[in-house]
């Protein structure tokens, strides 16, 4: 039978990066999605793939939307949104949630981003004078999560996201641990950022062309695999 | 003992100027039958202390729309376009911090700390004008405590001895907000004779609570 | 009907300090009371009175001992010794009770004491050398409770507990508000100690020649009202 | 999900010197099976932060009188002379730390904290030796965030997920010494199916515990 991922350049580039970062998620661990982009890596794991979702507004165990009319009121992710919880869930208040957070029991945490630059530095919460919505759990997840996975397009209206330096007030002063993106793989390192991984069919140069940051590329570029889930 | 009062007599116990701790994450677990009541009676300029500042139509958020708060001390705006309008044109003065600062920081002044060592915020604009320690060579923010005139408290089911129990992700910000002010009301959806709470459900002790929302009609 | 307290001067010392300062407790406290001597006062108290007791190891609501074959083996007082606990009682970890002790939730302690001294310090921890069993939650409790209520006797092998400066290591250095003693009550102040009541029957010249520390004495000192409860 | 674990095979994960947090208030909510198979293995140089040294028959304090334990972070050394004895005669390094401060510490060091901010203790020998810092003018005590190797708890039941739940006094400093260890073993008097407990009762979340004990035979 041939699936999607036979043909990931009939993807979307949202289900490139979603599916991409799925595969970074291991059995067991604790995972915190960011609102939006983010999301979308759940649907790409394996029922049965024992990892448990944080929310941080106070539940570990968080499922799946709940159809129309199965809605409880106080039942809801970190956008607000209507949310279910598996068996073997737990809730708490905040200060345990972002204790959880801020403690290193979180294994991942999967943002968004606006820009990272070559320290590895993530901006993604505010654009000063325009858009000022407060940095919510993002500045607790990059300063404490184990590792901080950015998912993210390449660029925005053409201009790049990855960047020397960003150019943004930045979220934290920690090196994230991966960057995801429609086009790449790119994990900073101490001598920069290193391009791991193509998308399929995306070429070494198109990525340079899509990027203003300076990237450590090796003789051979592996393309991504985008056909298993969570093992 | 607690006699259960009426949303507008808690309303009432509000001065203008009055520093309110609203529990709540985008209006889930927010305490809104006081809102809707200080709403009603147009006290005027609050500072909000709250996680988010919801939608121009939900929550603590009408109480921005509504022109009664002057001062916000949030971890984001929510989905409120008025407010963020409003805080971009100067008209509402914002404090973010980030999450798990504000939690802990209304926490210590809850428990009586001096306040948070945190790494969270660190080289970010989060630090500017703040007292930095070392400590084992690690730089941490010296945050705050916060405390409130009154705390808003919403939770699921209440004693009338004011013992507090909350469920799933509408606990949030409530437990920790009812350590940190001087006055605290609570609004329970339910109220239950004394004894009907297991002692090991009580996230809220009584003894923490002044006052007591009847339930809902 | 003729009570005991008709006849104070029939009283053991211990029942006097702890009668008397039952009556420091009003309706609607939270009161710990510390191991020992300071215990006793709870059974001044008349049924109903509205007032609940903190066991720092993590009730609020604490009730009397269990009679034989009723103990339950998780539900102890701060001295290890089973309890029980009144219709809305709370339980909750040790981070909560304390938070409740350290955030001046608690509007009275009753703690005992080896000396106090004229700036109201309390020494009760440790003998340097020879006892030094830790301070438990003593130094939390004089640092953060609202009211703190010094209960001991008047001296030890005939020598003042209330003296110029304490000798042994201070629990904190905050002016406890009152200490009971089978002789006197004394408030220290800013001025002082200042001498409140004297135990039924005893001199104002006993209770100096008892105490090592300067005490600030009115013309007139009532005597003890041992008879009632709390209010 | 988690399998259950024999009481030996808890004690055979403690290497010799380790640092173990023990939760229990004069052994009420200890960890009563594991400290007794730490016991039989006989694994020497343990540092045991716990709230107290119980007594020389129960709990920690076992541990102390068979010589397992060279250093001890307690509130207080219990009703235990043999502690008292080897602590005045120099054979066994106590350190004592006042009960809020103690729990307060272990909280710090397991959600990330850079050390707690305290009042208790100054003017104290508490103080000695430690910074201070001076907050809207008043003082107060920098004290260290504490973690362990690993923490022993004890929970009256648990799920398959390692879901814990606590009973009356037996919490005491066992949710946060959960938070404060690289490993996390809890015994449990009862283990239920996945489903069981409510989240809301769920006082330690199954992601903090590593290792679940057998329930008693």
């Amino acid at each position: 039978m041939m699936t999607a991922a036979d043909h990931p350049a009939a993807l979307d580039p949202k289900e490139i990066i979603a599916r991409r970062i799925s595969r970074e998620i291991r059995a067991g661990m604790l995972v915190n999605l960011g609102i939006g982009l983010p999301t979308l890596v759940a649907n790409h794991l394996p029922a049965g793939a024992n990892v448990y979702f944080q929310s941080e507004n106070g539940v570990i165990g968080l499922g799946a939307r709940p159809p129309d009319g199965m809605q409880e009121a106080s039942l809801t992710d970190a956008g607000g949104a209507f949310a279910s919880a598996v068996p073997g869930a737990a809730s708490m208040d905040s200060a345990m949630s972002f204790g959880l957070i801020r403690g290193g029991h979180l294994d991942m945490t999967v943002l968004g981003g606006l820009e990272v630059d070559e320290r590895g530095y993530l901006a993604n919460w505010m654009v000063p004078g325009k858009m000022v919505p407060g940095m919510g759990g993002a500045m607790d997840l990059v300063a404490g999560a184990k590792r901080v996975i950015v998912a993210m397009f390449h660029t925005a209206k053409g201009a790049p996201k990855i960047v020397p330096e960003c150019t943004l007030p930045l979220t934290g002063a920690r090196r994230v641990d991966l960057v995801v993106t429609e086009m790449a793989v790119i994990e900073p390192t101490a001598e920069g950022l290193v391009l791991r991984e193509r998308a399929p069919g995306v070429t070494v140069d198109a990525i340079r062309a899509a990027t203003s940051a300076r990237l450590v590329v090796a003789a051979e570029v592996p393309e991504m695999d985008l056909a298993a889930a969570a093992r | 003992m607690k006699t259960a009062i009426k949303q507008e007599a808690a309303a009432a116990l509000i001065p203008e100027g009055a520093t309110i701790l609203v529990g709540g994450f985008m209006g889930v677990g927010s305490p809104h039958r006081i809102i809707e009541a200080i709403l009603a009676r147009g006290t005027r300029g609050l500072t909000v202390i709250s996680n988010d500042l919801c939608t121009p139509e939900r929550g603590v958020g009408k109480l921005v729309v509504s022109g009664q708060v002057t001062r916000a001390v949030v971890s984001h705006i929510g989905r409120n376009p008025v407010a963020q309008q409003r805080m971009l044109a100067g008209e509402l003065e914002v404090e973010l911090v980030p999450q798990g600062t504000l939690v802990e920081r209304i926490r210590a002044g809850g428990v009586g700390l001096g306040g948070v060592l945190t790494a969270t915020g660190i080289g970010t604009l989060v630090e500017e004008g703040k007292q930095s320690i070392e400590i084992d060579g690690r730089r941490f923010l010296v945050e705050r405590p916060i405390k409130g005139d009154f705390a808003l408290i919403a939770c699921h089911h209440a004693d009338y001895a004011g013992n507090l129990a909350y469920v799933l992700t509408a606990h949030n910000f409530n437990p920790v907000m009812a350590l940190a002010a001087e006055v605290v009301i609570a609004e329970p959806e339910h109220i239950v004779p004394i004894g009907m709470i297991s002692p090991d459900a009580v996230k809220t002790p009584g003894v923490l609570v002044d006052y007591l929302l009847e339930r809902a009609a």
